[in-house]
């Protein structure tokens, strides 16, 4: 799954980074580079097994007396 | 819908300008032959000899370029050379009214008058020549073009002008029944090789004078005339330019038939939707020139390209419009139909059979399950087999001599079908999945279903692998990309995506006569308007005179 | 160039998933479940029983169906295990193909499962993807493995013939969510398809009778009654036409009384169509229910000589149609009052329907206050053809 | 301007119908039943009324700024940091919410169709469609789903007919059997997912007339709540209350049960078909205004490079989520009060108070 993953970035990069770079467009590489790296920190440690932190329970966590009420 | 043509035509013409120009000014300069060609805007000298050896020079090994000298009426100092090519040029024309009325005929007419050399070219044009069609040049490179377009081109000794006579005739098929778009009622003619008679089966059916043919040459090699017809007042103006500007962009060596332009102008050379239509039936151009489309004739051809191009026209034949329009609505529907079946049916086999065996009812499911319990391979392996055969056969039946060929399909038939079944190699149902979607590619047009043949592959695979998610998935693909192409600035799709209300008069269902008023919008921006309102016939109200 | 990369790096990837091929399953990787049974074997166990067709029974026309090569079309394998699932698994290890529930036509519990309670078996049905909730429900006098393992004459396969036969609606019928939902009211408990496995007809021909001995076939005899999931008794052909009028279910089949002027000779009544309407009036003290049934239908048999196509006739006929109606209903009422005391038919639902305040106070102890209820049936019939003949042909007219 | 593209007005409303239905009328019909039982209906008209509340308000926000996007009229009422927190709260919305149809996408279909697939598979697959959409374009994904909804609707419309013969008016009965209380938690939820017209501010800069813009939103409220409604009557009506809310998927197994003369039926292909089709453009919508709205955010020129991050993002965020139970949990309990009073009310309210205060954007509207 590691695999498919770096696979996809990759290919993600090679389509859409030249363009960027050809067309001098370095904020929006800036912003794509960033979210990429955003989009694999959560995807590669998930891949390998590692548990992350999931929003909902914070979501939840943080609407508990309102959820209640929809019990 | 003004936006969508404005941004379009900015993001098409967009660092399209100079280089249309620069293909433009090629053009005017006609540079014709590639391997001797005159010098640019060279004129004849007055020598014939000079001349003639020019000439020569540049059709040298030509063996079929005919040179032949004469003197006009008799008068030894007033030397002629009659220059073409011989099967392009009317024999007859040449000799009859040409050499026979210029070196025989013209000491008759005019017998007082005295012919000097310098009043030869006068007396020739005014009374000498018996032609219909004659043009003037002192271009070397005219000339050269007159010849290779199978004119006859008079040289006059002591004058820098060329006469040049239209006397083209050649061998020529003669106007047939149309072999890819057979019809059952309509007319019967069909486009021939000679873009004359192309342009003329044309004018016969639009008799007025808003319909445009211009003309120019695409080819550095060939030189072919190319044509552009269109109907003044109905079509949009925007769009003749966009053609032109497409077409004079083009700069290849050889155009030997119109799909060597369709691929050059389409909007989205990699999708496998064909955007730029053809057809070879005189009265769907007609009917597409008078919806606001452009038709572009090539000679040498008997297809003509119609732009812009709708996905729905794929699916009406010209025959739609002649038949009662009940009729022509069933039929569509199920022209509307096969293609869906043509596209999606073995894939959905393949999915049900491999994924989802709920979908059959149960008499159903144990009966192929009864059909497949013999078979040895995975299901889309044995339809892949299938419909590869299906195309194998298919294609050798286009390929081969038409006696052989239904040899081939009788055996191919045979073999496949009933052979593999009685072995045991192939489901029955398998073999009706697959005919029935080969049957069903053939209701619509050929050329539109090569791309539903190469999808239909795709969505196999798909289906193969994900079942109904990947079936449905390669559906989504599919229809996103046709939502996004565009041909000549519009919606593949339209009208029915987006929707112009007015417009589905004529898509699944063809609304009678009477009832279409207008043209279609986004195509013809300039005259809506088709036809008087209420035009619906109503019986006389005394049923006995 | 690097576009090119990244495509082809795409390709390999969908390449990669596409050879995943999850969940697929060709048909002739199967093995369909046509009907199944689940028993309780006497040390607790679940003992689940599946038919399997054998599809090269199915072959279709051609010369793979010639008369007398018939294969047997089903299989019937049994497995134990605590629960469904467990059975299935061990299944597995018998059956060389992956059992596909799709088309599981029956779902027969046997006897001693039913008492037991079903929701030990029914859950697995509704939760699992491929059983289909519209697969038919009953509940078999004995085993259902014996059940399962008859064949049919007519239908290729016992299952097969037993879900024509409900489909049919011949009989108290009822499909698993059906049965879930009258599981999951308070106003109504369940009741299912009693079923049978009973010898019945023969295949006459030259030397068949020694190939084709009478053999046990499916056969609708029923209802099962239950209480919550709980199987607690039966209702007979005859009780079971009496639920079907309350529940105001297909209305089918005929009523036969005796002819008004020769009360020992019969005259059949097919019902065509009917509806049933209950109102409950509580006054917060007493319950009762007032059951109006109207019923339509045609005279086809007449035994007696006289002649029926009178008005006065056909008045008495009526009569009579209604009052065989209600005796049935009462014979059923009786039944579910008295002996079992459970609301089969859906009568709190109605009540719910029209007290929805009084109905929260006696929704828990229902069945109680349903023994006491009283219930009125009015019987509206309308008799509307009498056939090709006027009267029976005979000698004299009386 | 970002999105070069314009839509029209019907194209508006059929992209606004498939921003909410697609996945709620998978999920929805049993939380309602849950709640309100036989009233359900009921409370699915009460949230049709407060979906109508809701459109009006974001609509009216955002035709004081018809030429802007929620995240550029955001800066301009609030000033910039204020404006651009609210952009990062609502790009957070956006893919958050992405995630979690995705989700409810992979689970459907695992449970529906394929249950041995890993859902990262249906994850690559579903984002992968979803992508292609949104890198062609606003225009692109309208026209994809105006040309799919309609038949996608029919096709449903279609097999709710043919179910009729297991429908039974009765199961209804009787009504008002719940108390208020009830009925208006059933409508929460169903409130909260109309509530994603939020999105729609997101889209009116693209409509060709933003004067429809409140007709618009309105047809597409009303249509949508009144399409759950008519889902959870068909729902009720062949279950009843007590089944209804036992499923997980009622309308599924609402379609499952259809079997006419014993050859049409099994018609599960028809609510795939639905689910699948009409996911691709559920999630291309949320999506679409994740990348538009980062690209905003970021100021950037394009925002078609943000598209195969985003998804990547997407992906990572879905796979959070561990299993079915806490997405049915979350989308019952937590999702209502998280979506309504911070996104969908609370947000679109104190910008429309702030704007007024302060004067910005054309009042006229």
């Amino acid at each position: 799954m590691v695999l498919v993953f770096i696979i996809v970035s990759i290919a993600i990069i090679l389509l859409e980074a030249p363009g960027l770079v050809k067309k001098k467009m370095w904020r929006e590489l800036a912003a794509f580079l960033a979210y990429l790296s955003l989009g694999m920190a959560l995807v590669i440690p998930q891949a390998l097994g590692v548990k992350l932190p999931n929003p909902t329970k914070a979501i939840e966590a943080l609407f508990r007396p309102l959820a209640e009420l929809l019990k | 819908m003004r936006w969508l043509i404005r941004t379009l035509s900015k993001r098409l013409f967009r660092g399209r300008k100079n280089q249309s120009r620069d293909a433009r000014a090629a053009n005017q300069t006609g540079d014709g032959n590639l391997f001797r060609a005159p010098r640019k805007n060279q004129v004849l000298s007055p020598d014939l000899e000079t001349n003639l050896k020019a000439i020569k020079a540049i059709f040298d090994k030509c063996s079929d370029v005919i040179y032949r000298e004469f003197v006009f009426a008799q008068n030894e100092q007033i030397r002629l050379a009659l220059i073409y090519i011989d099967g392009l040029a009317d024999k007859g024309q040449v000799s009859e009214q040409i050499m026979r009325a210029l070196a025989l005929e013209v000491p008759m007419v005019v017998p007082g008058q005295e012919i000097t050399k310098a009043r030869a070219l006068e007396f020739i044009k005014q009374r000498g020549l018996c032609m219909h069609q004659v043009k003037e040049t002192d271009k070397l490179q005219d000339v050269i073009h007159a010849i290779l377009s199978g004119d006859t081109v008079l040289l006059v000794d002591g004058h820098t002008c060329a006469i040049i006579n239209g006397a083209r005739g050649w061998e020529a098929r003669s106007i047939t029944d149309p072999v890819a778009e057979p019809t059952v009622r309509g007319p019967r003619e069909s486009f021939v090789e000679t873009l004359r008679t192309n342009t003329a089966l044309i004018r016969r059916r639009i008799k007025s004078p808003g319909l445009k043919i211009e003309t120019l040459r695409l080819g550095e090699v060939t030189n072919t005339d190319v044509a552009i017809a269109y109907v003044e007042g109905i079509v949009n103006d925007k769009l003749v330019e966009e053609v032109k500007s497409r077409l004079e962009r083009i700069k290849v060596d050889a155009v030997l038939e119109t799909g060597y332009i369709e691929e050059l102008i389409e909007d989205n050379p990699w999708s496998p939707f064909p955007t730029v239509n053809h057809t070879e039936k005189p009265d769907r151009v007609a009917a597409m020139l008078l919806e606001g489309r452009v038709a572009i004739l090539v000679d040498g051809t008997p297809f003509v390209l119609t732009v812009p191009t709708l996905f729905v026209e794929y699916l009406q034949a010209s025959e739609d419009y002649y038949e009662r329009f009940l009729f022509a609505s069933a039929v569509r529907l199920i022209r509307f139909v096969s293609m869906i079946l043509s596209l999606t049916l073995p894939s959905l086999y393949i999915a049900a059979i491999s994924f989802h065996h709920e979908l059959f009812p149960t008499p159903l499911l144990l009966s192929i399950a009864a059909q497949r319990e013999a078979v040895p391979f995975p299901v889309f392996i044995e339809v892949l087999i299938m419909e590869l055969s299906f195309e194998i056969l298919r294609e050798a039946g286009v390929r081969l001599p038409r006696p052989i060929g239904q040899a081939v399909s009788i055996v191919g038939a045979l073999v496949i079908g009933e052979a593999s079944v009685r072995a045991g190699l192939i489901a029955a149902a398998t073999v009706i999945v697959v005919a029935l979607t080969g049957i069903a590619s053939f209701t619509f047009f050929y050329s539109f279903s090569i791309a539903f043949r190469l999808l239909r592959f795709t969505l196999m695979v798909l289906s193969a692998a994900l079942g109904l998610l990947g079936l449905i998935s390669g559906l989504a693909v599919i229809t996103i990309h046709l939502c996004s192409l565009r041909s000549f600035g519009v919606p593949y799709l339209s009208p029915m995506i987006p929707t112009t209300g007015v417009d589905l008069k004529d898509v699944v269902l063809r609304s009678p006569w009477w009832g279409m008023f207008t043209r279609p919008r986004l195509i013809a921006r300039q005259d809506q308007k088709r036809q008087e309102q209420g035009l619906k016939p109503t019986p006389p109200k005394n049923p006995r005179p | 160039m690097l576009k090119k990369i990244a495509f082809f790096l795409l390709l390999a990837l969908l390449t990669g998933i596409l050879s995943g091929c999850w969940s697929r399953k060709e048909i002739s990787e199967i093995a369909i479940v046509l009907g199944t049974g689940v028993d309780l074997t006497e040390d607790g166990r679940i003992r689940l029983t599946v038919q399997i067709a054998r599809p090269t029974a199915f072959v279709g026309g051609g010369e793979a169906g010639a008369v007398g090569t018939e294969a047997p079309a089903s299989w019937v394998v049994s497995a134990e295990g605590r629960t469904v699932e467990e059975a299935e698994r061990y299944l597995a290890m018998k059956v060389p193909r992956e059992l596909y529930w799709g088309h599981n036509v029956i779902l027969v519990i046997g006897e001693e499962m039913a008492k037991k309670g079903t929701r030990m078996v029914t859950n697995f049905f509704q939760r699992e993807r491929q059983p289909r909730e519209n697969a038919w429900l009953m509940v078999t006098k004995g085993e259902a493995k014996d059940f399962l393992e008859t064949y049919s004459d007519l239908a290729k396969t016992s299952a097969q013939a037993a879900g024509f036969l409900t489909r049919m609606k011949t009989c108290y019928a009822v499909q698993l969510r059906e049965f879930a939902e009258m599981l999951a009211s308070k106003g109504v408990q369940p009741t299912a398809t009693r079923v049978e496995a009973k010898k019945a007809g023969i295949t006459p021909g030259p030397g068949q009778e020694k190939v084709f001995t009478a053999h046990k076939q499916v056969e609708l005899t029923g209802a099962a009654v239950f209480k919550e999931d709980k199987l607690i008794g039966w209702l007979d052909a005859y009780q079971t036409r009496g639920l079907l009028w309350l529940k105001g279910e297909a209305m089918k089949g005929a009523v036969i009384v005796p002819s008004p002027a020769e009360p020992d000779k019969n005259v059949s009544i097919r019902i065509l169509r009917g509806s049933t309407k209950v109102v409950p009036e509580y006054d917060g003290e007493n319950l009762r229910f007032n059951v109006i049934i109207k019923v339509e239908g045609n005279m086809v048999d007449q035994q007696s000589r006289e002649d029926l196509a009178r008005p006065e006739k056909i008045k008495a006929l009526k009569e009579a149609v209604a009052e065989a109606i209600r005796q049935r209903t009462a014979v059923a009422l009786e039944k579910a009052q008295g002996e079992y005391g459970v609301d089969i038919f859906g009568f709190g639902e109605a009540f719910h329907r029209k007290y929805k305040k009084a109905w929260r106070e006696l929704k828990d102890r229902w069945d109680e206050e349903f023994t006491r209820a009283e219930v009125n049936v009015t019987v509206d019939v309308r008799i509307r053809e009498i056939g090709l003949l006027t009267r029976r042909a005979s000698t004299e007219e009386k | 301007m970002l999105e070069k593209g314009k839509i029209d007005s019907n194209q508006a409303v059929m992209l606004m119908v498939s921003l909410v239905l697609p996945t709620a009328i998978l999920f929805v019909p049993a939380i309602i039943v849950k709640h309100a039982r036989q009233d359900a209906w009921l409370a699915a008209i009460v949230a049709l009324l407060g979906g109508l509340l809701i459109a009006r308000l974001v609509v009216s926000l955002s035709l004081r700024f018809p030429e802007k996007t929620l995240f550029e009229y955001a800066q301009t009422i609030l000033g910039k940091v204020p404006g651009k927190l609210v952009g990062l709260l609502y790009i957070w919305w956006f893919l958050y919410t992405g995630a979690l149809i995705m989700d409810e996408f992979a689970s459907f279909l695992c449970t529906a169709i394929m249950p041995e697939t890993p859902p990262v598979v249906l994850f690559l697959v579903g984002i992968a469609v979803a992508a292609y959409a949104v890198r062609n374009g606003l225009e692109v994904l309208s026209r994809y789903n105006q040309l799919l909804l309609p038949i996608l609707l029919g096709l449903l419309v279609i097999t709710f007919l043919l179910v009729t013969k297991d429908m039974k008016a009765e199961r209804l009965l009787p009504v008002f059997d719940q108390s208020a209380p009830a009925i208006l938690k059933g409508a929460a939820v169903p409130l909260s997912w109309l509530g994603e017209i939020v999105l729609f501010a997101m889209i009116i800069p693209f409509l060709q007339k933003p004067r429809e813009a409140h007709r618009v939103a309105a047809l597409a409220t009303l249509f949508t709540g009144l399409f759950f409604a008519i889902c959870t009557v068909v729902t009720l009506s062949v279950f009843g209350p007590n089944l209804a809310a036992h499923w997980v998927f009622p309308v599924y197994n609402t379609v499952r049960v259809v079997s006419i003369a014993n050859f049409l039926e099994r018609l599960d292909i028809i609510i795939v078909a639905v689910w699948v089709f009409g996911g691709f453009a559920k999630m291309g919508v949320f999506y679409y205004a994740a990348v538009l709205g980062s690209a905003q955010w970021l100021g950037l020129k394009d925002y078609r490079p943000l598209v195969a991050p985003v998804g990547l993002l997407l992906i990572g965020l879905a796979l959070l989520c561990d299993n079915i139970v806490d997405l049915l949990d979350f989308a019952a309990r937590a999702w209502p009060p998280y979506a309504l009073i911070v996104f969908e009310v609370g947000m679109p309210l104190f910008l429309m108070i702030v704007a007024l205060v302060r004067g910005k954007g054309e009042s006229n509207a």
